[in-house]
């Protein structure tokens, strides 16, 4: 066990990736010498050489389309985008290339060694373009994992199987978290599973859900509702899709009441692919709306950020509405 | 420091150029009429390469013919025609190891058929029946083979361009002297992923080859709406790559310039790009008709460069092909599509399972209950399922899929 | 009055667009002389001149970058990108610049006249990419409008009132309609209005709501169920985004069900957005959960494109689940 | 029908190029030490223009000076300096008429300081306060004036460059015989935005001016890891696009550059492509450190050519300038940049209105109700937004921003 913050654990794992097979490589903007702008990368390419770990021209689409090829080839490229507000330029290379792959040639090429990582979300004084979180536009896309770790532990254990899943995998790595978050995580090679939200804490009040930077947002939430003697559940959603359906439905048809929060803008954000699923598959149990408690229908802004963010108050107003309801 | 190759050199006056006066010849060998011009380089292509090529050639231009039939009959959906660019395509092919990886855009029959993809790969492609390794999910001429390293085809275009790059850098690493070769046409090369493509492989250094077949247009579009550049070779000097020029209905010159261009990648690693000038010859696919657009006297004109008919001359010539020969083939070949697709057109569907199937390598809980209620549906509904029902029962639903798994 | 199909009626519009203010410019791959590869641009470029309706190179993100920048200028593009399927390329241009456009510069700067055109939808045997319905990627992002007309006579009101909007729109044709819907359609200029969602037919029992082709189908779903005596409501919800809640929330106030149906695949489709909403406004009111039908979760395929599809009896069935829940 | 200009000519063996018999010249006219170069092109940059020109450059510089320190004191959350750019930027806007439309990437303040934005408006954009016409929306630098022409910066990157391509389209149709000068770092450069505003700029025939700022760096990656080719200059070539690299640290040589670019832009709608090189003697930004990917040397030898000195250097031998007038002038600016940034982190935050405001041209109904929802929100909570609750009830809500619309 080693304490290390958040972005030590993605060094972390990336490093122990890299040693554990050679067709691992890592490339991105800035990632080679400079170990990246966040210094994620830091060290690989000095451990690893720079055939395995190098700078990329500054070309999203590039950087995509090739980590494509490679995949295809049998390499296991870790591809970095220097923020998630950054990988619009290579949405058409994800979504109709990535997602598909396997699909389209029936499992004659697949890319499943892809993983694409990137420091997303807000609460860094970043604005429209260094604050984004932009799960629910890759969530609509068959085919694509979102993976979002909460801290270092999850972050080490998740990344390593996303490397190493037969899938490929868009790992969104809360950025506000890097420093902020920091925890023992194991020196030895592991795997946490994905495709499995993880119950955080039980309760039987109401359930809280939410996935990265927001989960301290609702453990915060959940603190003052404790206090009133509200019990809640939590839920760390951890792989965005395929999402695990069964253990939040499980929670909601103990608890009855539903709060789902993320950064991103309410309108098709995937708190609303919850509540869709949780008021059909709960109907009868829910004792309330599913509460979704989000950043504003508009582009993240910068002075006004707190204001925009679902912070904790804003989640506590939730669980009283649902539990008032 | 320095930024550039020649910023040592200053003036003190302020020149513009536009490269007009950089000039990019164009390499040949074979006259049209089959006679290679004198003093030409040394043609290294040998007499059974040459007919394999021809073969794949006429091969080609039959299923061509054929299948674009079919399909006005409502046979077929849709289809695409190589026919014109067949030099560019096989020969560039033929330069290649038989296990070079090749991604191709959509108009690259021509290089399956020289590696040898069969009649019934081709027609259960064409028709998504139940023997199509992709299970009918694309739609006809999205071809792929693992076994003849040839990435199945998407639509998007240009995506494969910079796949390719990172293909060969996979290949460079990995050390087995192979090559990626990826064909577009000149429209795709205006693509944002065109230029993502050509950059990193000159600063990455790795194995690839370009080869642009400029048809002359995309769609309707003609190439002096699509660039105002010395067509598309002419790029390559801002990457500082190697390039070439060639007559794409020139097989010498394709084949020449391919088997040095992987000479480069392999013993180099020197990224080069090809541009084969050659002509569409036929509309741009099943769906359209290319008089709006351009005339018919064109056409006449590049009819006549008909890579197909020059090939065939060359090798009369040489004596390594005779009428006899070409009657025969064709004949055998036009039969064998014909009777093959007789057969593909009345296979089944593909299995109701495929439909979600290798989303992911495991289907996910969602996906799967999908798929039973789906059959569920059909099962209240056969009659509005023709292609499904019928099998369900019989084959006990998505049993019939995971068993292929 | 006209009889025309809806490809007509968009070319019929953007006929009207371009005669009544030459600001407004049409351009594309394969617009110019040959009018569209649909042909929805026929004749525009002989009318109105190469420099108002003309070819674009090859290059999506281009299309759109230059639109944009025109309609900052302004000016008032109406860009075609040739299929829904290969907008992709543009959506760094659409996500990142058209929709913050106004909104970070403070209305300093806007690209207001933008217009995008593009086919949409399945139902042609079209496979991955001829046949997607990229709609909810939009509609989860501050800032833009997207419209989908269902027939010529909405395809023409909505196209110009589209093309005259302050805000930039993207505007998705069914192209399964193209030739298939006919009806008659005003010679003379009309808007239709945007961000009205309109109650095709009035029912009691339960409401079916949907957009663009799939509006035939629940028509063909909602005649089946009238048969037996249900009495369907029916909403076209017609602005995807911002869309109308409250014609929607008033419905399902009144019968208490709701059917939801889209091509695209279910997981973070719009009608998980319409599904979640419902259920926070209509909770005490509703009988039984929101119903989705939609395509599945997996890329769009061919030969069994029917089993893909929503079809009126998908929804039929569900209208079932809905009544007897 | 031709594809291409030089098809006509044809060889019959393959050679290939790279480029590298290309040489592009650098231009420049001033010595490193303000001298300039005998024999060389007319200069047209008078005084008043000169002085002009200078005032922006040093205002610009101390601009830098004192918003670095600011943000070192943690006064302001990021900055980004112009610093050793100062020439490339505004040599080329001082070539441009003032209505002449720019878009830029982020490192271009000088232009604006030429152009005369007020040092009440850089620091209202850089504190994000309440007179922020943007209302605090954007990170420090992203400034923008409708007055002065100039389109409100976008982090990402090249995203501006098509559309330079358009907004000159439609200036070439509006006919104001106005252009459009985009500025861009050779990084962004790489992005597939270059390659389609190019192209569509060199087919359309449009009055743009794409100037790269070609300053060695991109964050921390150097040219030889961004591009293998000759700069950036060389990739006109492709679209037979004029162009000219420029030595950017010397004022005169960008000025005539641009000038020339500019009437070939306006009188002929020849796009044109302009390298300047540069070095960026700053940090990326606020947030990176040097030190690790490039030599103090490396900094120290470009420190040398910085372009304001060299400008300065020449103004004094004209007897244009004089050190009296630099001294008086530095003092001025220094104070007039600190006093104004005193009273502009001072000022209030935004009103909690323009949230929601500018997403729409009218703000939607849930919209507003997200609005009404927060302010109820805030009005629970005061406490915990400072930045926003005591205003609320003072000014009634949201009647604040709706007022301003
Ligand atoms: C990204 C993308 N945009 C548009 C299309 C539609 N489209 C299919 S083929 C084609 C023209 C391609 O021309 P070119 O690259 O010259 O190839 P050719 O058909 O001439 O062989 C177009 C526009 C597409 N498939 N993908
Ligand atoms: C699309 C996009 N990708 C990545 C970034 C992050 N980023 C900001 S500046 C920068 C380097 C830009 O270098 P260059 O264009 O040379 O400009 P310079 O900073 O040297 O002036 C990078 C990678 C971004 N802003 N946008
Ligand atoms: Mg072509
Ligand atoms: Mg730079």
């Amino acid at each position: 066990m080693s304490r290390m913050n958040l972005l030590q654990a993605v060094n972390n794992a990336l490093d122990t990736a890299m040693a554990a097979d050679e067709r691992v490589l890592c490339f991105g903007e800035d990632v080679g010498v400079f170990g990246g702008v966040f210094r994620a990368t830091s060290h690989l390419q000095e451990k690893y050489g720079r055939e395995r770990c190098f700078n990329t021209p500054l070309v999203e689409q590039g950087i995509v389309g090739f980590a494509n090829g490679l995949a295809a080839q049998g390499s296991t490229p870790v591809a970095e985008i220097q923020f998630a507000d950054y990988i619009y330029p290579a949405f058409d290379q994800i979504v109709n290339e990535t997602a598909k792959f396997r699909y389209r040639s029936g499992n004659l090429f697949d890319v499943g060694g892809l993983t694409i990582r990137a420091p997303y979300g807000g609460g860094i004084a970043g604005g429209h373009y260094h604050s984004q979180s932009p799960e629910a536009y890759f969530a609509h896309t068959p085919g694509l994992t979102v993976v979002i770790p909460r801290n270092p532990h999850q972050a080490k254990g998740l990344l390593l199987a996303s490397i190493r899943s037969p899938d490929p995998v868009i790992f969104f790595e809360p950025k506000r978290l890097y420093r902020a978050s920091v925890g023992e995580v194991p020196d030895e090679d592991y795997e946490l599973p994905l495709r499995q939200a993880e119950v955080v804490k039980e309760g039987n009040d109401i359930t809280l859900l939410a996935w990265g930077a927001q989960m301290e947002v609702i453990e915060q939430a959940a603190e003052m509702a404790e206090q009133e003697g509200i019990s809640c559940e939590l839920i760390d959603l951890r792989t965005i899709v395929p999402w695990d359906i069964a253990t939040v439905t499980d929670s909601v048809l103990k608890t009855g009441r539903l709060v789902v929060s993320h950064e991103a803008p309410l309108t098709g954000g995937f708190a609303a692919e919850i509540a869709a699923t949780v008021q059909s598959r709960c109907f009868l149990y829910l004792e309330s709306p599913v509460e979704r408690v989000t950043g504003l229908d508009t582009p993240f802004p910068l002075t006004l950020e707190k204001e925009y963010l679902p912070g904790p108050l804003k989640v506590f107003d939730a669980i009283h509405r649902s539990m008032n309801f | 420091m320095t930024t550039t190759r020649s910023a040592a050199k200053t003036v003190h006056a302020p020149a513009f150029t536009n490269g007009d006066d950089i000039h990019i010849p164009l390499f040949t060998l074979l006259k049209p009429d089959g006679k290679p011009y004198a003093g030409g380089a040394t043609i290294s292509l040998d007499e059974e390469k040459a007919r394999r090529v021809y073969r794949a050639m006429l091969y080609t231009r039959i299923l061509d013919e054929r299948m674009m039939a079919a399909q006005r009959q409502g046979r077929l959906s849709f289809y695409m025609q190589c026919t014109g660019e067949e030099a560019a395509v096989i020969g560039s092919t033929a330069a290649l190891k038989d296990d070079d990886m090749i991604l191709a855009q959509y108009r690259e029959q021509g290089a399956l058929a020289y590696r040898g993809f069969t009649t019934d790969e081709f027609m259960d492609q064409l028709f998504g029946n139940e023997r199509d390794p992709a299970h009918g999910r694309q739609m006809p001429i999205h071809y792929g083979s693992r076994a003849l390293h040839y990435q199945t085809i998407s639509s998007p275009l240009a995506t494969q361009i910079p796949q390719a790059v990172g293909y060969a850098y996979g290949q460079k690493l990995a050390g087995t002297g192979n090559c990626t070769l990826t064909i577009f046409g000149e429209g795709a090369a205006s693509e944002g992923d065109f230029h993502a493509a050509l950059n990193m492989a000159a600063v990455h250094k790795v194995p690839v080859i370009f080869l642009c077949r400029n048809n002359g247009y995309a769609i309707s579009t003609p190439v002096a709406e699509q660039f105002a550049g010395d067509g598309v070779a002419a790029r390559a000097f801002g990457y500082r790559m190697q390039s070439i020029r060639v007559d794409g209905n020139d097989i010498l010159a394709v084949f020449e310039a391919t088997r040095e261009a992987r000479r480069l990648a392999v013993e180099h690693n020197e990224p080069v790009l090809i541009e084969a000038m050659t002509y569409r010859l036929a509309a741009h696919s099943s769906s359209d008709d290319p008089s709006g657009y351009r005339s018919k006297k064109e056409e006449e004109a590049w009819r006549k460069k008909d890579p197909l008919a020059r090939m065939q001359r060359w090798l009369l010539d040489r004596g390594w092909w005779n009428e006899e020969e070409e009657r025969e083939l064709t004949e055998t070949l036009r039969r064998e599509v014909l009777e093959t697709m007789k057969k593909a057109e009345k296979r089944r569907p593909p299995a109701l399972g495929t439909l979600v199937s290798d989303v992911y390598a495991e289907t996910p809980p969602l996906l799967a209950e999908q798929l039973r209620e789906l059959e569920a549906h059909i099962q209240r509904h056969p009659d509005a399922y023709p292609k499904s029902a019928p099998w369900l029962n019989e084959e006990g639903g998505s049993a019939r899929e995971e068993s292929r798994a």
